[in-house]
Parts: C-alpha cells; structure tokens; sequence
C-alpha cells in the first residue's frame, strides 16, 4: 500500500499494560470460588480467564473490582497495590 | 442458557483504552461472541472509538470502520449493499454507537437506513450522555440528571428510541443490559440470524458519568432491570415478548424501589422528592404502555 | 527567570488541578507570566497523565509543550515504572515525590525532595470514593522549593477554587509545606 | 457512437459505463436528471448496481465512504447545498484515500436560493483534498468521469474524484458527445483493487485516534499523492488519446503560442472565451486561453505568461477571485475578473470587454466595478 | 481584574459578558468546556439567556440564524468536524447577513480521529463568507470575542465573525487574562440594533428564490462589506485600546523595522514566533514577525516585505500552505513552510531552523521534506 | 363550523407560483386563517419555498425565513428562544416543511426541537415525494408508487412520521387534508393556542406529483380518507380523537374501495393486484393500530 | 439598511398576472350557486372572492378547475380559453 | 453556419422538448455543432417558457443565452400577450406561430410563418391530459423553414425519442411540414 491512512492492527496490549493504571487488585480466593464465571463474564479488560479457576491477568487488570462485586462468594477481594 | 455456555472466543483485546469499569467494553465483548468474526463493526465517534486505543494499533479484533459521529448508519448501508455486490453477504455490518450519536446527531441516518430496510444490525448502546466529550446530556438523559450542561438536572423527559424505532415497524426490535449477558448473547445471536434492519439497545451504567464506584458497574445495571428504570424485551415481528427480570415483574413480581438505584448515582444526587416522584410516574407511563402493548397482542 | 514544572500522575488524581493552583498562586505572587496545562491527551483513571506549569515574572510566549523541565513533581512513584519521570529535566533540576521515603532512599542523578502526600491527605481527610487525593498537599511542598510563590498566595487560591472543602486542602498545603524534605 | 443528450444524462451515462458497485445519491436541482437516470438504468437491469435512495447528502457521501471501505467501486453525484452538506465527508473521503467519483452540477449558493451556476460550491470544497476537473462540453464531462476512475484508483493515487460543470449551462444542454463501446471503456479501465479494504480475514481498524506525528504523515501522503497527479493524469489523459482519439492534459491551451495575453479560465467559460480569443485574433489582438482541466491540482506550471486575465465564477469574500488569488504573481502581470455569479450569462462579448480592460490596467467585478 | 483561566473559560466568560440573547451550542473536544461554562452561567442565573441544547452543529448554526433572523444577538462555539458540519450554514448565516460571533477551537481533522491542534478545520471554511480572527493568547481570545460583536454588529458590516484558536494549547491552557468591569463592556459594546429582520409589522421574505442579476448584487454587497471591514476592525481596535489599554489593528508586527526577512505567521504560534524572533535577533538576525490577527478579510497591505517566511499550520491539498498560497507574490521572495499538522509540537527552535532553511533557499513541509 | 364561518382574511397574495391547482397553496391558505398574523414561517427548501415567487417580491403576507432543506425545526428552536428573551412571546414559530424535508432529511432537527420541548408548530405538508425536484421518492412514498427514482414503483412501506411523533409524546398531534377545510382550520387553531411543540401533517395530493388532472386535487384528498387511504385525528396529550369522515369510518361507515383512488392516480397505473392487496393489508393495519390506540384509551 | 441580503416585499401578483397561464377559464352560472363558498375555501389562486355571489379574478385565476369539480350545483364551468 | 432559435410555449407544451428533436436532427442531417437547452427557471404548467436551440456545421462553443435569435417558434400565441417574442429577433429573422391564420394577418415587422399545429395535433391524436401537445408538429414546420435539417433525420429522432406514440407524431410533423404557410 502506498498511500497512508489511519489503518491500526489489532494488538495486545495496544495502550500498553494496563495493569499500570490499578490502584486496587483483585485477589482470588480459590476455597470460596464455585466457579460460576460471573468473574469471567463481567471483566471488561479480559484479565479473567477460564482455567480450572479463574486465572487473573495482572498485566492488563485495571483494578476496577467489578469481579470482586460480582462474585456471589465472595471470592475475590481487592487489595491496595503495593508499589 | 448459563454464563459458562458462552464462547470463550474474544475479538477485543486485552489492554484496551477503556476507563476502568466500562460497561461499554461489557457489552461489546458479549455482543461480539454472538455476532462473531464475520462482522464489520461500524463506530462513530464516542467512547467506542478511543476505546480501540491508539493508531497504529486496536484492541478491536473484527474489521471497524470508524466514521463521522452523525453517518454510522449511513456507511452501513454503504457496506451493506456493498458486500452485496462483492457477493459476501455472510458478513454482516453492525453499527456500534453511543445514545448521544442514536438519539440526536445519528438518528435521521439510523431512520433513513430503517425506512431502506438496509441490511446490517443497528446496536445503541444507552450510557444516558456524551461520555466521550466529558458527560453532557444527550437525547437519551433521564429527566433531573446533572451532566456538564445540565448542572441543575436536565429539565426534559429522555426520547424512547426503541420506541421511535418501533414506528418504523421493522422485523427485530430488542433492548438489553450488561447485567443479563445470557440475555444480551441471545438477543444478539436471534438478530444475527435474521434479515433487514434490527435495532437493539444496551442500558450501559458508566461510572464517570453517573458518579459512581466503578465496581458497581453491573450491578447499576441490575438494578436499573429490577427497579423497572429500565425494561428488558423483544419485538419480532411487531409482536413483544419480556425477558429475564422484566419478565418477571410483568408476571408480578414487586419492582425494587426506585431509590435503590438512583440513590446510588451522584448524578441524581440533588433530586428533591417531586423529582423522584415525577420519574417514577414516567416509569409507570412506559411500563403502562408496555403493558397494553402486551395485552393488545393477546387479544 | 523562568520555571519550567512537570506534574506527573494518575487520571484522575488532579495533576491538571496542582498545575492550575500552582499558576494562580505564583499570579498571586507577583509573576506576571504563568501557565498551566494538560498534556493534550485522553485520559483515562488510573492511567498515567503529565500536567505542565509555567511561571516567570514576564509575559510568556511559548506555547510549546515542556521538554526540559526545572522541576518534575511525582503525585504517584507508582507510575515511575512505566515512565521515566526524568527525562529532559535540566542537570541542576529537582524531582518532588509523593513518598514516606526520604530522598536518600532515592538514587536519581538529580536533587531529590520527598513529601508523604498520602499521609498528609488521609489525615486532612481529602479523599474521592475513599482514595486519598494528593494534588494540594504537593503543590504546598512545591511551593516549599520554588522561589517567588508564597504559601499565603497558594491558599488564596485554595480558597477561590474549592469553597467548602478548602478548609482541609489549605491545612494539607500547609503540612505539606513544612514536612517536605530537601 | 455519437450521442446528442444533456450534460447530465451524459454523465449518467459515463457512470454506467463504469460499472461501479454502489450507487449513493440525494436529488437537487440541477443534478436531478444524473441520479433520475441512474435509477432508471438500475431499475431496467441495464447497470448492475445497488442504487442507495439515501435520506440527505452527508449520507450519500457516507454510503460511498462505507462501500469504498470494503473494496467497492461507487459513484455520487450532487449539487450546491448537497455538496456544502457533503463537506465533512469530503475531508473524510479524501483522508480515508477512497477513490470515489462524483459528479457536481455547479449551482450558486443561497439564501436566497438560486438554482443558476457559479463555482462557488465546489470551490469553497478546495481544501478537502478532492481532485477536481471542471468540463466545458457534455464531451468532456464523459471523458472526465472515465478518467477519473482510472486516475483516482491508480495505486500511485487513491484520492477521490469530482467533476464539476455548470448547472443548466451544460447540466440541461443538448449537445453531441461520441461514446465509446462498453468493450473500449471495460479495456480503459481495468478492474478497482482497492489497497485497503474491511477484511474480515485482515481485521484492521480504521480511523481511530492517530497521534500528531503519523497524522502528519497522513496528511503529507495526500500531498504527495497530489503532487503524483499531475502526473497520473497526464499519463492517463495521453492513453484516453491514444484509445479515443481526444487527449487531455491538466489544462488546455489555446492559440497561446505567440500571445501577448492569455485569459486563464475553466468550466463553461472557458467553451465561451474561445469564441472571444478567435474574434480577438480577428482583430489582430495576440491572444490566448488556458483552460484549466484541472484545479486540483492545481497545474501552477502552466500559468506561466507575463500578462494573464483571469476570469473567475467564483470568489472568497475578504479575499478576491479564486483562481486569481492562488495564482503565482512573481512579476507578472495579472487582471483579475469575478463575472457571472449567480447564473449571470457571461457570453464572448462580454469576455472581450474584459480584455479591454485589462489592457486599460483596469479589473474587477464584472457588470459592477467594471462594465 | 486578572483572572488566571483557560482559553475556553475565557471564551465563555467574554460571550458572557456580551450579553447574547441565544446560545446554541453542541459539546465537541476540544470546545466542550465553552459550553460547559455558559450552561453553568445560564443555569445559574448569572447570564440571562435562552441555552439551546441542540442535538447537532447544523442545528447550532441554524439556531443562532433563526435567531438573529428575529433580532437577537447569538452565540456559539465548535471545532474541527463540528465546523466541518455547519459548512452549509457558515455560508448561509454570511449570507443572510447575520452577525451571529462564534468561537472555533482550532482541532485537526479526520479520519482518524485527531484532537490535537492544526487550523485545517477554520482554514477550509475560509470561503464562507466570515471574517475571522485568530488568537495567540487568552487575552486576545477574550478581547476579540468582545470586539466581534461590535465589528459584525457594525451596519458597515453585518457579517458573522468567528475566532479561532489552537485546540489544547489555548483552549486547556490557563493564562492571566485582564478582564474589564461589566459596565465598561457593555459601554464598549452598543445595544444591537438588527438591520433586518422578521417582523409581524412588516412581514418581508427571506431568502425565496433569488434571480442572477440581483443574486451578484448581493453576493457584492459581500464582497464589499470584507472591504469595509478592514477599516472597521482598525477603528474597533483603536477604540478597544483607549478604552481597555490594548490596541488592536489586521495585524500584529513585531520588530519589523528593520527586518530582512519577516516571519508571517498566526494563532499560537505567532507567540511561540516571538521567542524565535528574540533570540534570532539576539545572534544578530535581522527579522521581524508579521501576525495575522485578522485572516478574513485578508491583510495583504501588511504583507509587503522583500522577503518573507510563511508559516502554515494548514494546506490545501493540490496547493500548498493555505497563507502562502493567498501571499501576492510579485517581486518579493517568499518561503512556504508547512507545520505542526495534527498537533506536532512546533517551538521556536523549529522556528529558527525554518529561517536558517529559507535563507538557503529552502522549504516545504517542516519535518518531512525539511528537518 | 361551516366553510363560510372560515375568516376571509387571507395571508397569501395572488399572483403566487404555484401550479395551478397545487394543494399546498390550499393547506397554507386555510391554515394562515387559523394561525393569524402573529406567525413566523420557517420553510425549508420544497415546492413552498417556489410559490413563494421570486426576489425581490414575495406572495408570503406573513413574515416568512427560507431555511436550508434539513434545517427548518432548528431555525424555529432558535426563533423560539429569541421571542422569548425579546419578549414576543404572543408571536409563533411555524414550521412549513414537505414530507421530504420532515421524513428524510429534517427529522433529525425535527426530533431534536421536539425532545427539547420547543414552543412551536411543525406542519408537514405531505404530498408524498420530493415535488420540488421534479418527483423523487421520499420516506413517505407510499408502496408501489411511481416516482422518477422508483420507475418500476416504490419497493419500501412508506415511514410513518406521526407515529414517530408520538413517541415523543408531545402536547399536540394531528393529521389533515385539503379537502377537510373546517377540519384542518379547527386543529390548526386548537395547535395555535397550546403551548410546546406541535405537530400537525396535511396530505397535499399533487397533480403532476401523482399524475391525476389537475382539476381533481381536493377530490383526491376526499378520496384518500374515505378509502381510508389517509385517517383523520387528533392526540391531545396522548389521547387520541378521530374526526370528520375517519371518524364515520371508525364508527362503522363503511370505506370506498380504495381501486377508486388508486386508479385516478398515474403513479399507480402499473401495479400488479399483488400490489394492491399489499397496499390494502397495510391501510388495514394502520386502522388495527389506531383503533387499538382508541380503544385501551378506553380501557 | 446597507447590507444587501435576499430580502422580499409582500406583492400582489408577484409572478405577474398569472391568468395568462390559464388555458381553461372558470364561468360562474350565479343561477345554480347556492354560495356554499366551497369554491372559495379550495381556490389555490384566491382568485374566488366572497361577494354576493362568488366572483372571479381572471387576472389571477390559472384555470385549475377545481372549482368547477367541488361545486355541489355544477355552478362553474370550464371553458376553453379564446385568444 | 450558425442558426440560433428560440422556441415560446408554456410549461407543459413541451417547448424543450422541441429544441431536442430540432438538435437531434440536425445532427442527422449532418450538422456538428447542435445544441438545445431550456431557459433556465423553475418553469410551471401554463406558465411562458421558452427554450432555444443552435445549429451549426462547426462545433459550438457558445455556453451563453441566444440573445438575438434568427428565428423564433410561438407554440402557442396566447403569451404573445405578455411575451414580447421579437425581442432581440435579428432584422432578417423569422417568425413562426402556432395559428390557423396566415402570415399576412399579423403585423410584425419580420417575416412570419404559420401552422395550425392545434388543428394537426387534435386530427392525429397527440394530447396531453385531454390538450393538444403541439410541439413535435412545430418542430416539422419549422424543418421546412429551416436550411440544412431533414425531414427524414426528424422522422428518425422521434422514432428514437417516443417509442410507441412515434407514429402519430411522424404523421402529425410531416402534416406541418407540408402545410406551413410562409
Ligand atoms: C460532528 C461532531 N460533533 C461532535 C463531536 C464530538 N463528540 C465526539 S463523541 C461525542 C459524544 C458521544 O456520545 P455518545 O454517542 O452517547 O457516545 P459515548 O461517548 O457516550 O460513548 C461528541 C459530542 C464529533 N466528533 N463530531
Ligand atoms: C441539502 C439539500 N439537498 C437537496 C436539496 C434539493 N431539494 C430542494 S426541495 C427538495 C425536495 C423537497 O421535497 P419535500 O420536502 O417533500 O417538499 P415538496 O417539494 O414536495 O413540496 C429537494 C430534494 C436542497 N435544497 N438542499
Ligand atoms: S465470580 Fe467468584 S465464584 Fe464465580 S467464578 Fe469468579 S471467583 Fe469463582
Ligand atoms: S478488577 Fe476489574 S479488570 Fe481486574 S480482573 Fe476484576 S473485573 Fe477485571
Ligand atoms: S466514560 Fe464511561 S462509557 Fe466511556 S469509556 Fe469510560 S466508563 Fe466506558
Ligand atoms: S408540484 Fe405539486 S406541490 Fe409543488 S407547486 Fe406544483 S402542485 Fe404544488
Ligand atoms: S361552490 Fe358552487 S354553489 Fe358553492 S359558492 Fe361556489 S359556485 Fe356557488
Ligand atoms: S379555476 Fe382554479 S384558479 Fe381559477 S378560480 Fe377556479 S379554483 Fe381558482
Ligand atoms: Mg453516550
Ligand atoms: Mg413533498
């Protein structure tokens, strides 16, 4: 292509590693988890997958603590970062 | 259907520019399962476009067109006849756009494509404002909310678009919320089976917008469903079915008080009682016509 | 003489605001030029912004964005793992940080200040959704290190700006003022 | 073939020989009969396109934009307030490097409306990065709008295409124009591959937020596929010779070999000052035209006499005749004239005048400042 | 009183202070918090105006027509694609000769999309019948919002005017700003008096169908207002400055006298140029700077030096740099340089090096061609 | 009230450029009768902008603002607001716009001024395709019809833009023709005395437009409601009235066979009985959702 | 006013004495009129006053015929014009 | 050369019509240069209107409006009345009007030619809407007039022009054609 254009190429990661801009972080507690998926589901930066249990993607969480809010079980909490 | 029955394919990628909390890449990641990798996202300008991060880079996983904030509609029916002619009618063109590009700068082109029986699926997701500019009222703001150029409450009652859209008598009508993903996946899925023109509109609660803590994303959602500030249906054909929680309230179940929710929102903060009590005789309005809606289709 | 000031910090922390208070204060003091702005971008909470001030006691004409900063202030040292806070900062310039630490627990090749913002605004009560706000608190320690901005001029400012919630912001100025360490 | 029709049903019909995909339109007076007889080729199963009814002129753009970005090949057409509606998209056609074609019927601007022509309208658009042609003939208007599919799309290009001429002038006049073969048209120009495109199995996005030094870099890219242009349409003027027997450049010239004066115009005007030139000539004057094919680019390096008149149907308020103030002066001397707004008829008497006046030293507005 | 704000609270606080009767308005970055600010006053009670939330820019520009149609005195504000969207109504309102005063945020266009400084948007609509001003400061944007209103009001002129300045580096950017007493103002500023307007005691039309010949007596009636307004916006200026201390004509120049070469440049940066001029002048420069305040109607009496280096922070693709393109050239040596498209940062260093390049003769689009 | 209670004062000047026997210039005199002389007209580009003949004379009596095609509710919002603030409250905004100017390319200014509760009138005159330009199809073409961008008859259901008004839900609502004279003045009057926005749209049947001698332009509007073609009401504050020959209808009366009007109508020479019958199920429709609307009124 | 902008004067016979287009002409048979003024209400030309009887404005009337069709009495004629 | 015509009817008759056919057939007849266009105006049935045409066996490049026509055709007399129809008429012009009476009972001061193309449209059946539409027998009339177009080349441009009513307006031209009275 010769002329230029505003084409983008879909990236991980495109603005960087969002898990820069957390201030709270999700911390899983296995022993509560029924693994129901709502963690899953209702992540908005895809840093929850689905293995066995849930499996939190630090480098792209942005803290917002909807899967803490959302877990029935309470099985994640949110903690200060500690930098 | 249960959440685990979802497809765990993804087509948004991870570290995206979305605030914290977004209900907007919510609702996107769940409609995109349904609507799958033959799709040709259409953006105007709103959140959903600085949302795909920055050139030369996107988070988007499926092509995307943005375009100017009043035309989505528009270049949709470009692409949709199009593919026509290119013989890839397979894909599917959908137009993801804010209330604000829906109810007021983009709703003649949405009209126009509608009354064209263009092809494409047509989704406004509702944060109630302009978000992308800074949180101004749009067509769509509830009455008595603040926003950046309704410092006192917006003195208007919000445009029903589902319900403009329904004059246009086309062949699927749906509305929709993050907090029922089963509920959004099979609407979705239901409109990308079909044919023509389909509308359907995603409450999504923005934590910057409505003030407040972006955990409670969902659960805004929810409750907006439970305390009947916002409706769950279908429209196939003209003819309306009730889904998930609004279905039950339909059937008798008590609606949460309104309270709940606007409680909850700063933007709501400053309402007096006589707000409230207006809010909700307008709720009761919908729900009323709604109702007959319902009824006049057994009779 | 002219000053050349970089605010570092999270969306959502008002970087934008200590630039802004800083300009009427130093306005208030005397200089007759002052700026403040954003860095002209889209942000997002939490993710990592940059504010700018000018002050000098001429007219100011530039309209570019700093590059070679006097003084860079960290609202936030957890972003100084994504960004390198002391790029383009004059040999001679100083780094203000929001830390218990003290300045020797730093190893910059530059003067090193530390304030304990957070502390300070815990206590001071100054918070948005339970997280504490460290901008005014900042801007008092800046204040400390900069020549020609009085501390009485930076409360003016509080004053005019936040209405209620000065009270507290102006005790927090205050704190910051006399706990930063050099 | 030798066809006698409208300036707009000649274009329709270059259109259709064309064979492009999508086909958006709005009507308005005097562009009506192109889109008219577009549908009517549609609707007879003559062309196959989609043909989109769009609700207004910003959407029309839209749908070209929108089918162009998946590879179609598209055509449009408008008129005045449908192209000073279309404004936005045009920066944004020309931006997204989407080789649309339109047609624009030349018609002034209001209030009050006015239906008649002047080039106010697309050339207050000269800065959204469109080529532009302007015709003197229902001729030229076909040759124009083949062409412009050839150049726009050329891969040393990809900008989109307008073609102006004047509304009734040439819009709702009968004239003979010769029509190649649909085999000879398909031959000139070959199929559209677009080099970028919505892909489902490529899923780039496009157009979201460009940071200031690749947007430079967008922006110059336009330039120097402007700059290339000239070039291209040149090249692509000499083959249209060469297969149709009529050449085109970015401008013409005319009987300015030993002139003392050269009138530089465009559009219909252009058809007119001939008639001037050859009776100037009679005379015993020392005169010449150049038509500018061309505007955008604008083809500087033809403007190059010592004493020029130009004649402009179009002006900049707080500024002067167009073309007059993009002109390169550098000891020169140039006259300018803004005659025939509005629809005003300006024939080869009155372009006579103006050269009487230029060498009297006097220019102006015409039939006002000067008459 | 000094304030200490952003060139967008600025803006608001002077349409404030002008007391329109109707503010039509539509949130765009970077415009928003203009509107922001005047909803704020309106809601508060501190300006008593009617606030049309309209639901687009063409509606924002219609509404400030129709309202100024009935006698009122408007405002409103925009950017970049918001600008682009009112393009027919720009035309429309200068037309109509409506003095309606509007701020524009100067913000690149797209696609994609770009929030950052360049002035292609204002630029492109430069055709439309509007004068406009351009801004290096806070100061100047609320000292040209408030004399606006009396130039566009003046019955020599009935024009609409827009300011202009740069998205971010004005508009987000707090400066101190002397803002006069209310009382002083509204002595500057007459009551306004409309020339025409609709009225149940004298039921005229406007705008019906409109036939050539007095359709260019009023596209004249223009022309011949821009002409005017030179004078006026000097006599304006004069006055501001005996009234408030600081003086205002077409342009600003700044060590001129002497000068071999002289920067032409406007909006931000035209300051950003003193710092260059300064410094180069400290090596031992001779040069000068010319800033355009007024871009419409065009200064070209001011533009009369030997040799000249333009600053474009827009082109028109096809041309070149917009000013350089308008700059009578005859016999004068003259340097093009494009820069800081889509926000690229430009500093006076940027600037001493265009001078060091046109000295040897050289330029272009800084940065690409030039760097 | 009979036609010759009808004031005699009239608005418009002979001498004007309508064609001859053009309806539009009918529903304007009639409705000037009723708006008076404190009216302001705001007309978007149409066939109304033509009659009014050319500069520097005018056949308009009332002051009248031409405005650009899409922009005709926003320039109304504007003198709306200034009347106010000048204290001219007593004086109306009246918008007189065509069905392509209301249903295509000015609904969205339309829909905006709504939803802002503007305090005007909003006339679409609907004579059912773009006259101005010389016949093109517009969103309110009815199925089947023949224009000059539908050779081969319209493929589309017209839009309804009444129906789209509704879901605004504003103070005043209602439908006219020509041939119903004290019909179309008392509706126009009642509009006139309310406050808010009002909307009132008049089926303008065009001889040239929809080929029928031009003799016949009021018997075509007579026939469009006795078919039932075209139904007559009026929604105060959401409550809905039929009246004159619609409201027989309703009441039992039974409708002519619409062929009658069909036939007489050159645009619909070419339709194929299949055609009809699609035309028919469609009217017979819109009278189930009306009489539906009636009846939960009841309910 | 010294602008000059599209600005028009309320004029009877604007476009002219637009009779001349008629090429039918209207004849009232007062006889039959039972002045039900329906061919007054309809006129598009307000080429029909209200007299005793309905009167009829040549200079203006462009022959439509819609008065001679909504007539109840078959008051009004067509006639072909003579020139 | 050239030879420029001013066709006078109203909206409706088909005046530009007129003009096209004329063109058309005079580029059959061998002419290069032909060209037809309608006075440009929003033009109303029964309102005047008129259209022109020019011939030539050079190409033309005239864009303007025929100002001073060599002839002129009156398709209907009626807007003699409010239509001076000479106006510009060149000294040697001619005029050709629409009537059953003969040249000698008008008294311009040019040369006239008449046709009752009224008369010839009723006998052959060319109405619009119950009217006579006689445009396409002036046409034939004023073929006669004219040097240099053929009968034959009209003949063929309205075969090509009106499909299936062709015939009668072949009939009804070649009728004019004959019985033009000059
Ligand atoms: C013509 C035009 N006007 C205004 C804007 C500025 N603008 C961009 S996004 C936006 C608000 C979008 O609101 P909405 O559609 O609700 O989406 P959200 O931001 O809430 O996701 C505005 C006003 C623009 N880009 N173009
Ligand atoms: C932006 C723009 N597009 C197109 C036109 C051309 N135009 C003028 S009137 C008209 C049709 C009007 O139709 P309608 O609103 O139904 O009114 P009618 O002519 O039927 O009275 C059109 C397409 C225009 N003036 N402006
Ligand atoms: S929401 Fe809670 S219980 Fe459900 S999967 Fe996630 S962690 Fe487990
Ligand atoms: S905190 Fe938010 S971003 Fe992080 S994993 Fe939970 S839902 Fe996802
Ligand atoms: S402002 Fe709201 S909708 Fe927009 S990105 Fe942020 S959370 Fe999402
Ligand atoms: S075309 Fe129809 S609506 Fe327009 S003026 Fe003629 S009769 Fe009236
Ligand atoms: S319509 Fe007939 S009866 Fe009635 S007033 Fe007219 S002429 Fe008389
Ligand atoms: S014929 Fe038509 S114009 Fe003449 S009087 Fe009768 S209704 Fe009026
Ligand atoms: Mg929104
Ligand atoms: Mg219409």
């Amino acid at each position: 292509m010769i002329e230029k254009t505003a084409i983008s190429i879909p990236t991980e990661g495109a603005m960087g590693k969002t898990g820069t801009w957390r201030v709270f972080k999700p911390i899983l507690n296995k022993e509560k988890c029924v693994r129901c998926w709502r963690c899953w589901v209702f992540c908005p930066d895809l840093a929850i997958s689905r293995g066995d249990y849930p499996v939190i993607d630090y480098e792209y969480c942005k803290g917002c603590g909807i899967c803490a809010n959302e877990c029935p079980t309470n099985a994640i909490k949110m903690e200060r970062e500690e930098k | 259907m249960a959440i685990k029955d979802l497809p765990t394919e993804e087509y948004i990628l991870k570290g995206h520019a979305g605030c914290p909390g977004c209900p907007v890449t919510i609702a996107l990641r769940i409609a995109l399962k349904a609507l799958g990798r033959k799709t040709i996202l259409v953006i105007p300008a709103s959140c959903s476009a600085v949302i795909q991060s920055l050139h030369p880079k996107t988070s988007f996983n499926v092509p995307t067109l943005n375009i100017a904030f009043e035309a989505s509609a528009a270049a949709a029916s470009g692409i949709a006849s199009a593919l026509k002619m290119l013989g890839k009618e397979d894909i599917i063109p959908v137009v993801w756009a804010g209330d604000g590009g829906s109810y007021d700068i983009g709703l003649q082109a949405l009209s126009g494509a509608l009354e064209r029986g263009t092809n494409f699926i047509y989704v406004c997701y509702n944060n109630q404002m302009y978000s992308n500019t800074g949180i101004q009222r749009s067509g769509a703001t509830p009455y008595g909310a603040w926003t950046t150029t309704t410092w006192s409450g917006k003195k208007e009652m919000e445009k029903n678009l589902a319900e403009i859209v329904m004059a246009h008598h086309i062949p699927y009508i749906a509305t929709a919320t993050i907090a029922y993903p089963e509920d959004l996946y099979k609407k979705m899925k239901k409109a990308r089976e079909m044919k023509g023109p389909r509308y359907i509109e995603i409450l999504c609660p923005c934590p910057p917008g409505w003030r407040f803590d972006m955990s409670k994303t969902v659960e805004m959602s929810r409750l907006a469903v439970q305390t009947g500030a916002w409706i769950l249906y279908e429209i196939i054909n003209g003819k309306i079915e009730f889904t998930a929680d609004s279905k039950r309230l339909l059937e008798g179940k008590e609606r949460k008080p309104l309270e709940e929710w606007l409680k909850m929102q700063g933007r709501f903060r400053h309402l007096k009682e006589e707000d409230i009590q207006k809010i909700k005789e307008s709720i009761d309005k919908k729900w009323e016509f709604f109702k007959q809606m319902n009824l006049r289709q057994k009779l | 003489m002219l000053k050349e000031i970089i605010f570092y910090g999270r969306g959502g922390q008002g970087a934008v605001t200590a630039a802004n208070l800083l300009a009427s204060a130093a306005l208030k003091s005397g200089n007759r030029g002052v700026q403040a702005f954003p860095f002209f971008g889209a942000e997002r909470r939490g993710a990592p912004v940059k504010a700018f001030a000018r002050i000098s006691n001429e007219e100011i004409f530039l309209r570019s964005q700093i590059k070679e900063p006097d003084i860079v202030v960290v609202l936030d040292t957890g972003i100084m793992d994504v960004i390198d806070v002391t790029a383009g900062l004059k040999k001679d310039g100083i780094i203000l940080l929001n830390s218990y630490k003290k300045p020797v627990d730093f190893s910059f090749p530059y003067k090193v200040a530390t304030v304990d913002a957070t502390s300070i605004a815990l206590k001071n009560d100054i918070r948005v959704g339970g997280i504490p706000v460290v901008n005014t608190p900042m801007v008092g320690a800046l204040v400390r290190i900069l020549n020609g901005v009085k501390l009485e001029a930076l409360k003016e400012a509080i004053r005019e700006r936040f209405g209620k919630i000065a009270e507290k912001n102006e005790r927090a100025v205050e704190e910051a003022y006399n706990k930063v360490i050099l | 073939m030798i066809v006698v029709d409208t300036g707009n049903h000649i274009a329709a019909l270059a259109a259709k020989m064309a064979k492009p995909h999508v086909i958006a339109a709005y009507p308005i007076t005097p562009q009506t009969t192109v889109v008219e007889r577009l549908a009517q080729y549609v609707e007879s199963g003559e062309l196959n396109s989609e043909f989109i009814r769009v609700e207004s002129e910003h959407s029309a753009m839209t749908a070209c934009i929108g089918a162009a970005a998946v590879g179609a090949r598209t055509f449009t057409a408008t008129s005045s307030h449908g192209l000073l509606l279309m404004h936005e998209m045009l920066h944004w056609a020309a931006l997204a490097r989407l080789p649309i074609v339109m047609v624009n019927v030349n018609r002034a601007i209001g209030p009050g409306w006015n239906i008649w022509s002047d080039l106010n309208d697309s050339m207050a658009q000269r800065d959204t990065g469109w080529i532009q042609f302007y015709a003197s003939s229902n001729q030229e208007i076909f040759d124009n709008v083949i062409q412009a599919y050839k150049i726009g799309e050329d891969e040393r290009i990809r900008l989109p295409v307008m073609i102006c001429y004047d509304g009734f002038i040439l819009s709702h006049t009968s004239m003979p124009v010769e029509v190649p073969k649909q085999e000879e048209i398909d031959d000139f120009l070959n199929e559209y591959k677009s080099t970028w495109q919505l892909d489902i199995n490529n899923p780039i996005t496009h157009g979201n937020i460009v940071p200031p030094e690749p947007y430079l870099e967008i922006r110059y890219s336009m330039e120097k596929a402007m700059k290339e242009a000239k070039k291209v349409i040149e090249e692509v003027g000499e083959e249209f010779g060469r297969k149709f027997g009529r050449e085109y450049r970015l401008v013409e010239e005319y009987r300015c070999d030993d002139a003392d004066y050269v009138i530089v115009t465009m559009s219909a005007l252009a058809a007119e000052a001939k008639i001037a030139v050859d009776r100037l000539r009679d005379k015993g004057n020392r005169i010449g035209l150049i038509k500018l094919r061309t505007y955008r680019p604008f083809p500087h390096e033809y403007l190059k006499y010592d004493k020029m008149i130009v004649i402009d149907r179009a002006f900049s308020p707080g500024l002067g005749g167009i073309i007059y103030s993009e002109m390169e002066m550098d000891g020169k001397e140039v006259y300018g004239f803004i005659a025939g707004l509005g629809g005003v008829d300006i024939n080869y008497k009155d372009i006579e005048k103006m050269y009487e006046y230029a060498k009297k030293g006097k220019d102006g507005w015409y039939g006002i400042e000067v008459k």
